[in-house]
């Protein structure tokens, strides 16, 4: 699946984008973070409090309790200060 | 029940002319009665700030607030409706953001301009970060718990 | 307590250029971050109105929108306030009315904007009379209950 | 005292207008209306129904228990219809 990535998660990680395959057992959204949390230092401090971290899947906003596609491109970020 | 208007969205670098998209919802019509206009502006915070930088999810933003400005367009009766998000380098004193929404009776416009102002806020995919006067590092800007419960006013 | 900003008024038989009564509360400032308008205009009603025509009390007229307006200046924090009500015969498409409130933060320039409007439609000294496309006596608009009821969300 | 009149007042009054004296026993804005009711059939039709009549004295709005100024301008009109 492609990741992308914006605003601080985006400097922490430190990349814009990037295509991973996650093992079976991430399913959900919460299961994607913590998976991707253990991959490194930078990864770690982007989603070191995973609840505040929001999501959307294929530009659609979705909940941490969703089910992953098979492909799709996932985006995390900060909550959104807009407007 | 008429049917939901269509609502013009842009996302984009450059500055908006108030005038000219408030020209574009009304010009030749007779049938609209009110016209709300909302316009985001960079503040300096005090002199403390040099200038707003605005990301974006490109992929995402202009999506995001189509669906956004639809949901407003079915819940009120309304003529017209155009939003404008800018992204990029924003100088204190400009223009970020704008919601011109039309309608025959004046309380749908002024509904849908701040509820639409609402979901903006909290669901558009941009962030702000600040670059300091005094040439500190930049700094995102934090979601405010406060803009996140001004959308249960619409629930 | 910060001092309430001055509201500008003006009541005009004149049309009235938006985007020069934003220039007018904004230009140059920095510290403006929502600028909203309102602005009122006349419909044909499908095509059953040739004109409106607005009487007015002028003695009257710009004194009470003045208080309506410093009372909402009191109540919101706002950076800048104006209000221009024409009068005279307005044809279907023109402007009727405009409120322009500036402010740090979005919901005084909304609110206020809201507020005014109700209070204009109920206590300013206009009162409108229709002109039928069809050449048919003229009719004075009635009051609606729902405006002055309208007012009970400020109270 | 001077009396100003607006709208379809002004029109069933059939002026813009005038300036009466009415007597002592006419102290309140309510009693007004009573007594310019019965001046003739125009006051008549405009104050058929003296509750909906809107008055203001010397340009501000009052109720119609107020009491009437020595002098001023006292205006009658319809509910407004402005913005």
């Amino acid at each position: 699946m492609k990741l992308v990535y914006f605003a601080w998660v985006r400097e922490r990680i430190g990349k814009e984008a990037e295509t991973l395959t996650p093992p079976d057992e991430v399913k959900t959204v919460a299961d994607l973070l913590e998976w991707l949390k253990a991959r490194g230092d930078g990864y770690a401090a982007a989603l070191e409090v995973p609840e505040i971290i929001r999501v959307a899947v294929d530009q659609q906003h979705v909940t941490h309790d969703s089910r992953l596609p098979e492909n799709g491109e996932i985006a995390l970020f900060p909550p959104m200060t807009g407007g | 029940m008429p049917e939901a208007v269509e609502p013009r969205v842009r996302v984009q670098q450059e500055d908006f002319d108030v005038a000219s998209e408030i020209d574009q919802l009304t010009g030749g019509r007779k049938d609209i009665g009110a016209v709300v206009t909302f316009t985001g502006l960079c503040r300096d915070e005090n002199g403390r700030l040099a200038a707003l930088e605005l990301e974006h999810y490109p992929a995402m933003a202009e999506a995001e607030i189509c669906r956004i400005a639809r949901e407003a367009a079915e819940r009120w009766s309304l003529s017209g409706l155009s939003i404008i998000h800018r992204f990029g380098k924003i100088l204190p004193g400009e223009n970020i953001v704008l919601v011109v929404a039309a309608s025959t009776h004046r309380r749908a416009a002024l509904d849908a301009a701040d509820f639409l102002m609402d979901y903006l806020k909290s669901r558009a995919p941009f962030w702000k970060k600040e670059h300091p006067a005094d040439g500190a590092a930049s700094q995102w800007v934090e979601a405010k718990p406060a803009d996140e419960d001004a959308l249960d006013r619409w629930r």
